[in-house]
């Protein structure tokens, strides 16, 4: 079946569902730094689990 | 009650409703004498004449367009079309009067009518026999697409259908024919179009699928799985695929169709637009593949299987 | 017999009154002078209607538009043979039966304003909307008359439609369908000789369009479509039949599109100017006022008249069609369906 | 002349030979004895051929199979007045064409056992392939006319279908467009009197089919389609008038489909048995071989021997059917188009 | 180099590929003499002839029909379909013949043609003038659709279309005809199917669209919005949308056609399916209301405006 797509190149953005960057946003986490245990490396709702808040960085997204 | 098949109940929906309301008129190739190529007209032309159970030429356009002037002076046409590989000849009846007559009119003339036809593959017939092409039809307003499961919602469904005010395409999935028998309850009911309905309540992913593919489905999934029968194709009932979606956090959706432009995309796109903050995965779609439709012998190679759909399912729960 | 002949078909022409005025009293249809005089009226009216809507359009008060000159007799002609009861689907270009039906001709420029709304005729008047798509209403026809005979309703149907919708797949399919279900349908062509550039003769190698009706196991009759006598008796010998149970007629009424295609188009590209100018001489008005003149029912003071009241009437169609307000974004959603789906209904609340 | 007579048409029906065999000689075409007893030998291919299709499917290794009993002679007839060079458009129903043309018992018997790779024919032969959705594949045999007309090839164009197909649009715009642009093309109507459970007398209100041809400025001929010469003497002459730059001819083949519609069907639903019987009477195949032994072409050992080829030539069409390796899964993409698009280029990788 | 609109650039590549390739010939209504509604075929009856640039009989399903004939004998005809609404009626010689005639064969025969037709809103003509139903082929294998932007497109699509193996559905956005003004290369140049381009690069936002859409967006959007112009539906290139959903992170599809089942859906499932790693948001489409098309006085309350594009991207950039 259709497979996401391999990542081609080490990745500039945490892969992430959108529901797993929608609760890092409102627990103010940020994705970078994240290992990602899901499919393709990509950050799963349990690796968000025991990451700290990002004090200084207020939105995950900022950097764009 | 009685188990009946889908052609059965089918049938006794048509009957039924022909006994309740003389506006309802039936008329396509070899429904009346023959009973239809696959019975499901059986004994109509014997009980409600040749007025009503009109055996035409072998013309599909004349077929729909005829009931388009039907309806419009009041009565309630069911046109049948023998299989919808050949219902092409009627798209521009369908695509521009049908669905736009109200409109165009605005609302001085309607067109209640419900354009039966057999569809989907898997019965080993010749070309154009078996084709999947729902999404042609969904995709133009003013024309609802239903699509039973079994015989007890094809019932419930169909004289749903039969008394609707705009015109319905009711797509009976061939295969199912006379592979399911269920209980019809003899009276009269029906099932409101427009509403998806929860067969299987799971966890862990919505499977959505609607006709034949749902046999399948059901067959293909464990526990986890969510499993709803959209039943009315056009309008769809997004809610209730979206409220899956929103608890499970996974979806697959099962077309028999080949998967590029079916309407597998809609629910899809749907769910991309209004439920992606609760996704944790990507959203499959199960599809036959992009090619043109085969004869028999490949048949089984094109159409979506179980583990199509059961490798898929296990594809969204990695994540 | 080897060679055998197993039918012979032949292709009639019907017509009444010649260039010059001369009725064949032995065809003459029975009608009142007062009737005479009203389909006068009626050709005058849908003559006066037409060259304001070419004035509205050029100003930009009404989108294309597809005038009738030349036709006014094919069209009133059918008009008059109709009775209130009988249902009619047009294609476009045949608004000299609304006219004569009583359709108000606000909504009949509404409509060409491009505003859908001028589609809902009145209530009384079983006349469908008009059919853009060419010939693709003859099927409908067909329908309507079976419901209708199905309904034991004393009612004949008329479509209309031009030379070009014979090419149509669908125009083959209803009058299949009409001759082997035998409804009660008239199929009215206004052969005007052309489908925009195309001229009849290259729309079909058949000399008449009448003999297409032998196809199907029916009466085929061409009729003089200049000659609204020809025209009135050919199209109502025809409803009266389908009244009567005797099935479908095809009546083609030739005649000639004196103006463009539409305001759209330059016929100038594609038909020498001779022609037109030979069919200018046969103009159906002129003729009928000949015929008038003769019984004493026309003169110059009569159609002063005629002029005058036929121009108030448009005068007033016009004013009344530019007081509608303009149609709302709601009104998008009111008639795809008879209730709105939950997702339109959301689109409708959107911006 | 007020109610003027346009034009006439006669409906013309041609037979040659009689149910005794006995032959019109001024009627009578050339041919020499070998083609005579070919064009026997043909039919006697095409009905065992037919049984065996039936047999095969009885066994499940067909699928649905349309049979041609009691069309031998127009399908013969029609094939032997074909040129190698001309071009041929069949339905469904006319493996007699393809068996006299030489096409591959095999392939045939593949085809109707469900496996797409039947339909492509050797390359000599200009056959199309099947067209299963009825009366749709008219306009390509126009098409292909035009086309050798512009490429100034000397062929002509067949295309064959029921009586069913006579009713769709599909028809109508292919003869109408043959006509006007005057294709070199031959429409062969095998009317077999019933489409499924639709008699033709239901199917159009025209009493002959023939007859349509005149709606569209071209010859149309009724021909005794139980009889192998006139089909022949019909056909052939159509093809030489379309190569001759004659334009299109209609022949309307009157025969009878003996058999079921197809194995799905049970034809005692709708016809009565009596009126099968009365064409058993009329069948092609004894008619010609009364002819024939009245020629001193035929006798009880010629038969045999015939049959016994036959069988012999069909026995090896089935083994070479089974012979033939399943269709595989990438067979699905081979030709939906010249090169596959990068997601059927992925859908043929997954499982 | 000459600055053209699109309605020269296309009557220029026909004119030289017809020089080039004496296959190729024309036929449909009022294409001859009357060199076309639009003109688009002004001057190629006088130069090639009545055998190349066929008037025709008012009858699509035939046209096209008689074009399969031509394609399968060798020939390329270029079939004109008037307006796109009328095309309904040869739906069935497309998708059962054209589409399917390579399958059919084996490969014995093709159908090497394209259909040509004006499509999409905003000319205020009458009705069935103005549809936009391009999701309808998108859904059938073995057909490519293919909608220029502007005239310099429009001439290198349409003479790769003219030379490809396959039947193409050439859509020319009407209310483009004679709106924009490019410079187009006298000589021969060709811009090959499959592939989309982009037109304009950006980091925030993908926005996906096609044919009058994209003029539309370009006014809408602004630097942070990457617009692609798929150029070709069918088929797309999903690789170029997904690459640049994977680096923006959101996506808005804008499409002229009603939301539902429109080609709309089918990027965005694509997007879901197979970039949902990289989706900060919900995927927007921007669309007509699903109803039935209006006349020219509701024509610009239906068409999507620059505002419903820029709204759309703002809502995105939230996430
Ligand atoms: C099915 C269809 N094809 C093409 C057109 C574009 N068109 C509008 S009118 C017309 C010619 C119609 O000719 P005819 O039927 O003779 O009617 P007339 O315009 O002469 O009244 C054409 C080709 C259309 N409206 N519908
Ligand atoms: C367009 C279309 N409609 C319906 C069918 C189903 N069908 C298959 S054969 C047939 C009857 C055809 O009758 P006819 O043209 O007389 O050919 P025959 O079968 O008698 O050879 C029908 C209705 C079809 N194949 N194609
Ligand atoms: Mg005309
Ligand atoms: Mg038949
Ligand atoms: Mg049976």
């Amino acid at each position: 079946e259709a497979e996401p797509e391999a990542v081609p190149t080490a990745p500039r953005e945490p892969l992430a569902t959108p529901s797993v960057r929608k609760k890092a946003r409102e627990l103010g986490i940020s994705l970078y730094g994240i290992r990602g245990s899901g499919p393709h490396g990509s950050i799963t709702h349990e690796d968000l689990e025991g990451a700290q808040p990002a004090a200084a960085a207020p939105h995950p997204l900022a950097e764009d | 009650m009685p188990h009946l098949n889908m052609v059965q109940a089918i049938n006794q929906a048509l009957a039924q409703e022909m006994e309740r309301d003389d506006r309802v008129v039936l008329l396509g190739e070899d429904i009346g004498k023959d009973g239809g190529v696959f019975r499901v007209t059986e004994g109509l032309w014997e009980r409600f004449g040749a007025e009503r159970v009109i055996d035409t030429p072998l013309s599909e356009s004349g077929i729909v367009g005829t009931a388009i002037g039907m309806a419009a002076y009041g009565l309630r046409p069911v046109p049948e079309i023998q299989f919808l590989g050949f219902a092409y000849a009627a798209l521009d009846q369908i695509f521009t009067h049908a669905a736009r007559i109200r409109n165009r009119s605005r609302g001085r003339y309607s067109c209640p009518m419900v354009i039966r036809t057999p569809y989907g593959g898997g019965i080993k017939a010749p070309e154009l026999h078996e084709e999947s092409s729902e999404a042609l039809f969904c995709h133009m307003p003013g024309i609802k697409v239903v699509v039973p499961s079994g015989p007890y919602h094809a019932k419930g469904l169909l004289l749903q259908a039969l008394r609707d005010p705009d015109p319905v395409l009711f797509l009976e999935p061939t295969r199912l024919y006379r592979m399911i028998r269920e209980e019809v309850p003899e009276g009269e009911y029906t099932i409101p179009l427009g509403k998806a309905r929860v067969v299987r309540e799971g966890k862990q992913v919505t499977v959505v699928s609607w006709g034949s593919m749902l046999e399948r489905v059901l067959k293909a999934v464990g526990p986890e799985a969510e499993v709803i029968d959209l039943m009315t194709l056009s309008p769809f009932d997004a809610e209730t695929v979206l409220a899956s979606v929103r608890k499970t956090g996974r979806a697959v959706v099962v077309q028999e169709a080949p998967k590029t432009g079916g309407f597998g995309a809609e629910i899809v796109a749907t769910i991309a637009e209004e439920a992606i903050l609760y996704l944790r995965g990507p959203v499959l779609r199960v599809a036959a593949p992009d090619v043109t439709m085969p004869l028999p012998k490949l048949i089984d190679a094109y159409l979506p299987t179980m583990d199509h759909i059961s490798n898929a399912v296990q594809e969204v729960l990695r994540y | 017999m080897p060679q055998e002949i197993l039918a012979t078909f032949n292709v009639r022409r019907l017509s009444i009154l010649d260039p010059d005025g001369n009725v064949d009293e032995a065809l003459m249809p029975e009608l009142p002078d007062a009737e005479l005089r009203r389909m006068y009226e009626m050709m005058v009216l849908l003559r006066t209607y037409d060259n304001r809507a070419l004035a509205l359009q050029r100003e930009g008060r009404l989108g294309t538009y597809p005038p009738s000159f030349g036709q006014e007799a094919a069209q009133i002609g059918s008009a008059f043979a109709l009775k209130p009861t009988d249902w009619v689907f047009p294609s476009f270009r045949e608004v000299g039966i609304h006219l004569t039906l009583g359709y108000p001709i606000a909504q009949l420029y509404q409509y060409w304003a491009g505003d859908e709304r001028g589609q809902r005729g009145p209530d009384h008047l079983n006349i469908f909307p008009f059919c853009v798509s060419v010939g693709t209403h003859l099927p409908h026809a067909v329908g309507a008359a079976l419901a209708a005979r199905y309904r034991k309703d004393p009612v004949a149907v008329a479509v209309f439609f031009g030379d070009g919708a014979t090419s149509k797949g669908d125009f083959h399919e209803a009058f299949n369908m009409a001759g082997a279900l035998n409804a009660p349908v008239v199929f009215v062509c206004q052969n005007n000789q052309w489908a925009i550039s195309i001229p009849v003769r290259e729309q079909t190698a058949a000399a008449t369009l009448a003999q297409k009706a032998f196809g199907y196991g029916f009466e085929g009759i061409q009729v003089d479509g200049n000659d609204v006598l020809a025209v009135y008796r050919g199209v109502k010998e025809a409803l009266d039949r389908a009244r009567d149970g005797g099935g479908p007629t095809f009546v083609e009424c030739l005649t000639y599109r004196m103006a463009d295609h539409t305001t759209a188009d330059d016929a100038a590209r594609y038909r020498p100017p001779e022609e037109v100018a030979s069919w200018r001489e046969r103009d159906p008005l002129l003729r009928l006022e000949r015929f008038l003149a003769r019984r004493g029912l026309w003169d110059e003071a009569y159609r002063n008249q005629v002029q005058e009241q036929v121009q108030q009437t448009v005068d007033a169609g016009v004013r009344a069609m530019e007081e509608i307000p303009p149609p709302e974004r709601s009104d998008l959603f009111t008639y795809t369906a008879a209730a709105p789906t939950p997702r339109q209904a959301a689109q409708l609340e959107e911006s």
